[in-house]
């Protein structure tokens, strides 16, 4: 397979700045689409605004539905991001440096993405600004044992610490785009780049900086995902009070993070002509990284599973049964198909590293994730403690319309950043490259030093 | 300890090695103003050994995140017990506490993470020194692919440090 | 909140809708700390004092009135809740021997009633085939013109009626020198007056369930629609207390009795007789049983066929046994007949056959006690009948009556197709209503004069089911007319009007009030303690006035009943009709606890309220056996055409495990093609369709007796039930699915534990 | 300030029952014998706690606003309908009874319904307080499990976490288009609630502030005399099966109800004497209902 | 009002800086807050105030007399004008009286405008407060009153000046929660009128006053001495109010 060749600083500035500029054609379809798919997702949301929630098609006891599952998945899809920047930086893994900039892109955005559910969810909106604690003269404040506040406070570190994060690992890079732009970009970069010069002790600065906040990153990753699954694991409606969910939510969100990458990873390489950096051998790490989680993930999601089955809860078991062979089996069984035997395809290396393929593949995990997060929120309430109220809700136009719009949303905001901001760390590359060439001249010179003692030992021969 | 009327030397180089051999034969030179602080250096990607050259440079900046991490566990909690539990109207709540450990801890844990991840920012732009305007001689260049660097010396050991440079092959001297 | 004791309210000025509650709750304590937030507050309301009250009424406070409701004839007191001059929450009288301080759905929702948004607020005369807003002088004129001349050939039609209503219709038509007063209410068992009357002596004896150890109950659904919805549950709760009397109830339909009986028997439709037969039979081996019956009787009742009877009626001879062997065992018992066995072309001989049991026990005078002779009898409560409303309808239809007067019933909506109610009432020369509502009847007439609902007027009841002889409930206005004075008037002071012009006796009387309470003070010597006065300074009359309206109902002085003694003769039941393959099911139009007969079906909280068994809202179904959907492939929701040889309607299915293979059960209340926003176009009506069968001995139309075909035309559509209609999961609404939320125990445990506790 | 008191009151702040020694705990005692599932309760509810009537489209979705419902069930825990074959001898009570033997059997559900009239709990370890992000619903001295309309931002995690399902959401304003004169109807002394608002039944709160106003007013505002407080539902119902009032309170009906069917607060299993009839709903799950529900009662020799 | 509550929470919230920056932005942006008078409510008659209860000094429950029996304290009706306006002849051509006997004739009520108007679902009883501090404790009436109605005594017809919020509410009800909140006069002291000179106590007092609420010296008073008094009263009356604000049921239904 090819690995990344040797190629010339000049040429890393000059191919990246190029994304910047021209992109193909298709990048303006897809953000006109997008566009027109978040217009549609703000009129349904104006409409339900005024007629109440009740055009949602939720009711009692379905009170959560499509929203709270988008919430999850957009939260999930955040995690990879970190975990490819963070984890694999603080493990040193090479491979990431190419990547990890639109990762980290990806995360920041799908939680703003994310953050938007909870509030469209309120039945007063207009009184949203009552979660946050703010002193005023009743003393009432937000009540702090409500997960829902803990996720509050965790998405609001998150995408704070991401955006840092993001922001910091981009100056290098922004310095190099000041210096080659021109115009309104001028300022901009300038501006964004503070004066970056790449003397040493800025860059010693940044390295300390950047591994530090990695390493608050990780934990902060895993805390936010465990507390949106405490959501659930803290209430006492059947198959939502479990112990296992924290983990298990992690699982998934990592694994539908790296699906996402993986889309991304096709576009932008197809988009942007990233060919040369986005290389077939990286494809394959993911690949390999993301067959490992689903399998994490699987293991999680029997384990719960069989955990309900032996412990023969009478509540729990219902809900199980109702969901493999109640009326939400095709969301249950559709899951299993999407997210359970499709990626052992990714066990073969051919597949892998067709990027196409694995595109598909991609697209259809996340699709099998989605449903996964449904089949979390609905069935459970759909046959709850109380047989009188057990019930059957498909989501409304409404519900369906704002998620399409998110996931519009989300991609819209991903392709603006792609081409304002250099969507391949340039400096990370270079520092690659500048690796790759200290290895080979290295082997060189070994070279040289056997051809010399042979020489001498031939001469000693001769005397 | 910038005296005035100093020059300024700039020079630009292909590569680490060359850069790394110019500053040693600086260093060779031996003038009494030359510190080694006045010697900076410019490079598009990081280079760990610059130290061994330049000498140490010292940056705690985790003395930052250490303290932002405490004083974020401890703002976030006392805000949380002290601040909205212990004073709301109505907290009591039957069969629960009203200062609850676990879910205070919750949002302890995430205070902690918030405050510690923006002072450590703090930290970086303190021994960084930015954010600055460029230098005057600041090259484009070096964000590219060469490496700069820049000598502030007495007018008169001027011509002795430029032509060092200049035999240890840099590609473009400026000077102010 | 204080009950007070006092009558007459002109003080009751209305004090603005700004009371508290009733604003929307628009923003959250979290806005009010924005000043201008409580600048945009200031000054939305008026408050208007009142002019001149009287010193016990104090804004803020309820004060309580008591009154008698009128939502059905049971004549339960009750209690309205006065805030502001606002009648808001209607209670029981817990001083009423009627309903005991308790009141049933349709007593409660007796507000949405008089506040209803389609009661009619002005007189209307048919100007050129429409009728048109007149104003009130107009009105009265036309009435005058119409009802204050000597007519015979004037007919009146009204609902169950009782009271001073009754005395002064009466009079009205003795004055007028018509005969023709018929009383006409769907749901009185009046089949089952008449063999009262003829065995015990009386139209309504009394029962006592409290003695009774074993109730039969051959569909008498005394819970719910049986005469009084309140008043047999307070008895019932007392007959439950331990030692727990048991409840068998037998119907080809659940009813909600049926629904809380220890043993339902589902019984082919129509053949209640027999089985009653059948075990006067069994008991009447046992000489003790037969010698109370006269010898004849007793011959052939040993001559029946059990065995037969068993293939008749779909019960087992085990099951006859059994019970045979619990009414032997268990004494006193009761045994009841009701409307869903009597409603049949041998109705009275049905009925007959069933009160044949309680003399074969002797329950006769321990559990059903004699009623003594009422002292005024144009104040007891006149049922009436289906057969009455024949009788006015082809009287009309014939020209016997040129003018029709209606009054509390709706015949055009209640008759069936074959009766022709709206062509009848065409051919009559003029037609007048008193209504509160746009009903089909009163939208077929050609003066319609708007009348005050009963918590605004006066009156006096007689209860259908009177628990003890001479109760008399007292009726007064419990605040201001709801749409001003000028808009609708008192029935009585209307009708006290023509009287005056026609009988000069009732010339001193200065309005209905007058006349009530003129009634009451004449009475005064004929109650039993007649109350004085408590407030110094009053008069005697006012003390009077004042006590019996705060206590809601007089008692009158009633003689000793004398000792009840069944007359009985020989029940000789036809051969039951060979059942019509073209027609192979029996259509039961069951009544509701809740619409009632179709009275009710403009409340809002009444069709809100789910059906008791069914659980259905806002519609009209058909309640079919699983095994019979399942031969007619139908599920619930789907709908299917429901034909009799009469007419045929479509309705949804609603598959119900508690009704006979052979029964099919369709609501009453719905399908009124008037009646308002909330009743008009929702759902049909089963009388519609009912066939020209009739009691052979009192002409009563047997409702019961219907046979109709069933056929699938339509898929499933929705069907909105408590448990969310078709949200719901297959397995849901029905089960516990495991989970303790009603656990039963025996009656002997439950015996057992309340000994000891 | 705010870390002084902290400091001060640390230990009361963890106590876990904060209102251990208030004066009332207010409870319900409903018998399922003479419950006959007739609805009167129902309308009473709508007619006291100012109900929506939501009207059939609503209704089919589910949004329907009774605080008050009457379940009714087919069969028992067990699963049992109690049914007969019709022409067979009987089966007995407690066995299940399975016709699949004989496909032309007729059965019918021959002793009767099971009702039960299901309204909120009032848990004393309530799920739905804790998870209110703005503690719209938390636990009132008098151990009633509140719900502040005002507060209220329609997060809907209570409804969620209520094992009864006795939370009604506000999925609309429902008062919008109220006909004149039926908005006359209203009870002034409860607010009328608007669209996005989760509500719920109160034990007739208002009625309870009434009755401690008197109470203050006659001296003594710790102690309500038993029956001075009638929910509406208790006061309509017909059979009486539903009593109602202060479980601290020794001598009151309803306590002394509860200690007659062994159930003790505190307690999510009770021990109980044989055939004892009380149990509260779901109070497996530790939620501490204060409503007793009696058995349903049969005779099974009938 | 609104700056004082803030500077309530800043002072309980020291040593908080992030709070404090956000209080800080608070106070600010409340800069006009104190425009809460509307004196200038178009009444259908222009009832003086000062006439009544200054000038004559008749005892507020005179006129309005549900107030001590009710939650709502009642615009006396138009009958309680006449009784005393038809025994003064004197005034009987002043045009305002000429009206108000044209509403007597018509036996109209007079249709005065709301001033004082709580948000619809806050549930507020006079009587209680009444009952508390007027017959309880025995304070002068125009005291009692003035604490939310202004020195009513000054006005023609009535004005609000009190803005009636929660937390204006609160402010007093959490006068004893707690040490925390003991002593903090301002609130009381500000909503202090000065009492008219007869308006005589109702009854003797027979337990310490609160001092916060005691018109003669509030501010001379230390917390510490605050705190003492307040643990002196009787347990029912500290109960009552630590109570009040502990169950929002208690207004909000």
């Amino acid at each position: 397979m090819d690995k990344m060749k040797d190629i010339e600083w000049a040429k890393i500035n000059k191919d990246v700045l190029g994304s910047l500029e021209s992109p193909r054609m298709i990048f303006w379809v897809v953000l006109a689409v997008c566009s027109l798919l978040v217009a549609a997702g703000v009129a349904a949301e104006a409409y339900q605004y005024n007629e109440g929630l009740g055009v949602a098609l939720m009711n009692r006891p379905h009170f959560w539905q499509l929203y709270i599952s988008n919430f999850i998945f957009w939260i999930g899809m955040s995690h990879s991001g970190t975990l490819l920047s963070a984890v694999l930086l603080l493990t040193n893994a090479d491979w990431r440096k190419p990547i990890y900039r639109f990762a980290e892109a990806m995360t920041l955005f799908s939680i703003l993405t994310a953050a938007f559910f909870p509030v469209i969810h309120l039945g007063r909106v207009w009184n949203l600004y009552w979660v946050m604690p703010y002193p005023n003269e009743r003393t009432i404040w937000p009540n702090f044992r409500s997960p829902l506040l803990w996720d509050a406070s965790a998405i609001f570190t998150y995408a704070t610490s991401s955006a840092l994060f993001l922001y910091i690992g981009m100056i290098p890079d922004l310095a190099i785009c000041r210096d080659n732009a021109k115009g309104w970009r001028k300022k901009l970069y300038s501006m964004l780049s503070l004066g970056w010069m790449g003397r040493a002790r800025e860059w010693l600065a940044f390295r300390k900086t950047y591994v530090l906040m990695g390493c608050f990153l990780v934990p902060l990753a895993v805390s936010v995902h465990s507390i949106v699954a405490s959501d659930f694991a803290m209430s006492i409606m059947p198959d939502w009070h479990i112990t296992s969910f924290p983990p298990y939510f992690v699982a998934g969100a990592l694994y539908s993070g790296c699906a996402a990458i993986i889309t991304l990873f096709v576009m932008l390489r197809y988009i942007f002509k990233f060919e040369e950096y986005m290389t077939v051998d990286i494809m394959d790490k993911i690949a390999k990284l993301t067959f490992a989680i689903a399998m994490v993930w699987n293991f999680l999601n029997f384990s719960e599973y069989a955990s309900i089955w032996y412990s023969n809860d009478m509540y729990e078991k219902e809900v199980l049964i109702q969901k493999l062979i109640g009326p939400y089996w095709p969301v249950v069984w559709g899951m299993l198909l999407c997210s359970t035997v499709a990626p052992f395809a990714m066990a073969f290396e051919k597949f892998r590293q067709n990027m196409w393929a694995m595109f598909v593949l991609s697209i259809i995990i996340q699709l099998g994730m989605w449903l996964e997060r449904f089949q979390i929120v609905s069935p459970p309430l759909a046959s709850n403690h109380e047989p009188w109220t057990w019930a059957v809700v498909w989501p409304g136009t409404v519900q369906m319309t704002i998620t399409a719009a998110s996931f519009g949303w989300f991609t819209m905001l991903f392709l603006i950043f792609c081409k304002v901001f250099p969507s391949v760390s340039m400096y990370e590359v270079k520092e690659l490259v500048f690796h790759h060439r200290r290895v080979s001249a290295r082997s060189e010179i070994e070279d040289l030093d056997k051809e010399k003692e042979e020489a001498l030992r031939a001469q000693e021969g001769v005397a | 300890m910038r005296k005035k009327n100093l020059k300024f030397l700039f020079a630009l180089y292909e590569d680490f090695d060359r850069a790394r051999d110019a500053v040693a034969e600086l260093k060779i030179l031996d003038l009494k103003e030359t510190a080694v602080e006045d010697i900076e250096l410019y490079s598009p990607i990081e280079h760990p050994e610059v130290e061994e050259i330049l000498g140490e440079i010292h940056q705690p900046i985790q003395r930052f995140t250490f303290f932002g991490a405490i004083t974020g566990a401890i703002c976030a909690f006392l805000l949380v017990a002290a601040a909205a539990q212990s004073m709301f109207t109505v907290q009591p709540q039957g069969g629960k506490a009203v200062i609850p450990i676990p879910a205070d801890l919750v949002i302890t844990y995430e205070g902690t993470i918030l405050f510690g991840v923006w002072i450590t920012l703090l930290g970086f732009f303190v021994y960084s020194g930015i954010p600055r305007r460029l230098t005057r001689l600041y090259s484009r260049k070096v964000s590219e692919d060469q490496i700069g660097i820049e000598v502030q010396v007495t007018p008169e050991h001027a011509d002795a440090v430029r032509s060092t440079l200049e035999k240890s092959g840099a590609l473009e001297i400026r000077e102010v | 909140m204080s009950r007070n004791t006092w009558s007459r309210r002109t003080f009751l000025k209305a004090m603005g809708l700004g009371g508290a509650g009733s604003a929307l709750v628009l923003s959250g304590c979290g806005d009010t700390d924005i000043i201008n937030e409580v600048d945009l507050e200031v000054r939305k309301e008026k408050v208007e004092p009142q002019v001149d009250p009287q010193d016990f009424v104090r804004p803020g406070i309820a004060m309580f009135y008591a009154s008698t409701c009128q939502q059905c004839p049971a004549g339960c007191g009750i209690h309205a809740r006065i805030r502001q001059g606002r009648v808001l929450k209607l209670e029981g009288n817990p001083a009423s021997s009627v309903n005991h301080g308790r009141l049933c759905p349709m007593g409660q929702a007796g507000l949405h009633g008089h506040y209803n948004p389609d009661r009619l607020t002005k007189p209307m005369i048919r100007k050129g085939g429409k009728l048109v807003e007149v104003s009130w002088d107009e009105a009265s004129d036309t009435l005058k013109s119409k009802l204050g001349r000597k007519n015979s050939k004037l007919a009146w039609l009204s609902g169950a009626i009782s009271g001073h209503h009754a005395a002064l219709i009466d009079a009205y038509l003795e004055a007028a020198g018509s005969k023709n007063f018929f009383v006409f209410d769907t749901l009185p068992p009046a089949v089952g007056h008449a063999t009262n009357e003829e065995m015990f002596g009386s139209a309504m004896p009394r029962y006592d369930f409290d003695k009774a150890e074993l109730i039969v109950s051959f569909g008498a659904d005394f819970l719910a629609t049986w005469m009084s919805p309140v008043h047999f549950p307070t008895q019932y709760a007392k007959f439950r207390k331990a030692p727990r009397g048991t409840l068998v109830q037998i119907e080809s339909k659940m009813t909600l009795t049926g629904a809380n009986a220890d043993r339902w028997i589902g019984i082919r439709p129509g053949t209640e007789g027999y089985l009653a037969l059948a075990l006067a039979s069994l008991l009447a081996q046992d000489s003790e049983y037969a010698s109370r019956v006269p010898a004849s009787v007793a011959d052939e009742l040993k001559g029946v066929d059990v065995d037969a009877i068993a293939k008749l009626t779909d019960v087992s001879v085990e099951r006859m046994h059994h019970l045979h062997h619990m009414l032997a065992s268990k004494n006193p018992s009761l045994v009841l007949s009701g409307p869903s066995a009597e409603g049949v072309e041998y109705g009275s001989e049905t009925a007959r056959a069933i009160l044949l049991l309680n003399v074969m026990l002797g329950n006769v005078g321990k559990t059903i006690l004699p009623r003594s002779e009422a002292p005024f009898p144009n104040l007891t409560p006149r049922m009436g009948g289906w057969s009455e409303a024949k009788a006015f309808l082809d009287g009309l239809d014939s020209g016997k009556y040129d003018t029709a007067v209606v009054f509390g019933t709706n015949p055009i909506y209640q008759a069936p197709e074959f009766m022709h109610a709206d062509k009848a009432f065409s051919k009559a020369k003029y037609r007048i209503a008193f209504s509160m509502f746009p009903d089909e009847t009163t939208m077929a007439c050609d003066l319609v004069l708007p009348i005050h609902s009963y918590l605004e007027d006066w009156n006096t009841t007689m209860p259908a089911y009177s628990p003890e002889d001479g109760y008399l409930g007292l009726q007064q206005p419990v605040m201001n007319p709801v749409f001003g004075e000028g808009s609708t008037r008192s029935f009585g002071d209307l009708l006290l009007e023509q009287v005056k012009v026609l009988d000069p006796k009732f010339k001193h009387w200065k309005n209905y009030e007058a006349y009530v309470i003129g009634a009451l003070t004449t009475m005064k010597p004929a109650l039993i303690n007649p109350p004085k006065p408590t407030v110094p300074g009053q008069t005697e009359a006012e003390g009077f006035k004042q006590g019996i309206l705060s206590d809601g109902f007089v008692h009158m002085k009633v003689n000793k009943p004398k000792a009840i003694r069944a007359k009985v003769e020989t029940v000789n039941l036809p051969k039951p009709p060979q059942q019509d393959s073209s027609y192979p099911f029996r259509l039961i139009p069951s009544p509701r606890l809740g619409l009632w007969d179709g009275r009710h079906a403009n409340i809002p909280w009444l069709q809100e309220l789910p059906d008791q068994l069914a659980e259905v809202v806002w519609d009209s179904w058909i309640e079919i056996h699983p095994k019979t959907a399942a031969k007619l492939d139908v599920e619930t929701g789907d709908v299917v055409s429901v034909k009799s040889s009469k007419g045929s309607i479509k309705v949804k299915v609603a598959v119900f495990p508690g009704i006979h293979p052979e029964a099919v059960a369709i609501p009453l209340g719905q399908g009124h093609t008037e009646y308002g926003r909330y009743a008009k176009g929702i759902g049909v009506n089963p009388y519609s369709i009912l066939e020209p069968k009739f009691d052979a001995k009192t002409g009563e139309l047997a409702t019961y007796a219907t046979n109709v075909q069933v056929t699938k035309v339509a898929d499933r559509g929705p069907i909105v039930t408590l448990a969310h209609g078709d949200l719901v999961l297959e397995n849901g609404s029905n089960s516990q699915a495991g989970r303790k939320i009603v656990k039963t125990v025996t009656a002997r445990q439950f015996d057992r534990t309340e000994e000891e506790g | 300030m705010a870390l002084k008191r902290m400091l001060e009151n640390w230990s009361d702040f963890r106590k876990d029952d904060y209102y251990d020694d208030t004066p009332y705990m207010w409870g319900m005692a409903i018998d399922l014998n003479n419950c006959i599932g007739c609805g009167a309760c129902v309308t009473a509810c709508y007619a006291e706690n100012n109900l929506p009537v939501v009207g059939k489209e609503h209704y089919s979705r589910g949004h329907a606003m009774h605080w008050m419902r009457i379940e009714r069930y087919w069969d028992d825990p067990d699963g049992n309908t109690d049914v007969d074959i019709a022409g067979k001898p009987d089966i007995p009570f407690d066995g299940h009874h399975d016709n699949s033997n004989d496909p032309d059997a007729v059965t019918f559900p021959e002793r009767g319904a099971h009702y039960i009239p299901m309204m909120c709990q009032q848990c004393n370890h309530a799920p739905c307080e804790p998870v209110c992000p703005v503690a719209a619903t938390y636990h009132s001295p008098d151990g009633l499990n509140t719900q502040v309309y005002n507060r209220c931002v329609g997060s809907r995690y209570c409804g969620n976490n209520c094992p009864y399902k006795v939370r009604y959401f506000n999925f609309f304003n429902f008062w919008e288009d109220l006909p004149h004169p039926l908005e006359m109807q209203l009870n002034p002394d409860l607010s009328v609630r608007d669209k996005g608002v989760m509500e719920k039944c109160t034990f007739c709160v208002q009625r309870q502030r009434a009755a401690k106003d008197a109470a203050e007013d006659a001296g003594h505002p710790d102690y309500v005399e038993d029956g001075a407080v009638q929910t509406a539902c208790q006061q309509g119902c017909p059979t009486q099966a539903i009593a109602f009032g202060n479980l601290r309170d020794p001598n009151s009906e309803v306590s002394k109800l509860w200690r007659e069917h062994q159930v003790k607060l505190n307690h999510y299993e009770q021990e109980k004497d044989e055939d004892i009839r009380g149990y509260r709903v779901l109070e497996d799950l530790n939620i501490e209902p204060s409503v007793m529900y009696m058995d349903r009662v049969r005779d099974t020799e009938a | 009002m609104w700056q004082k509550a803030k500077a309530l929470n800043l002072y309980k919230l020291l040593g908080h800086r992030g709070l404090m920056l956000v209080m800080a932005a608070m106070l600010l942006s409340a800069g006009t807050a104190w425009a809460d008078d509307v004196s200038n409510a178009k009444q259908p008659i222009h009832f003086p105030h000062y006439i009544h209860a200054g000038k004559f000094k008749i005892n507020c429950m005179y006129c309005h007399t549900y107030a001590r029996r009710s939650k709502v304290a009642g615009i006396p009706p138009v009958a309680k004008c006449i009784g005393c306006h038809k025994h003064i002849p004197a005034v009987r051509n002043k045009p305002r009286i000429k009206k108000l006997f044209s509403y007597w004739k018509r036996k109209e009520p007079i249709p005065w405008l709301k001033v004082h108007d709580v948000p619809d679902f806050v549930y507020f009883t006079h009587k209680r407060h009444i009952r508390r501090f007027i017959f309880q404790d025995g304070r002068p009436t125009q005291q009692v009153c003035g604490m939310c109605h202004g020195d009513v005594k000054t006005f023609v017809t009535a004005r609000k000046i009190r803005p009636l919020t929660m937390g204006w509410c609160l402010s007093c009800h959490r006068q004893f929660q707690g040490d925390s909140d003991i002593g903090k006069p301002m609130p009381a002291k500000r909503w202090m009128i000065p009492v008219a000179a007869t308006d005589k106590p109702v009854m003797q007092v027979e337990y310490p006053q609160p001092a916060v609420l005691d018109p003669e010296h509030p501010k001379t008073m230390t917390h510490s001495e605050i705190k003492r008094m307040s643990d002196r009263l009787p347990k029912k009356i500290r109960d009552h109010l630590v109570h009040a604000p502990h169950d929002c049921w208690k207004c909000h239904v």
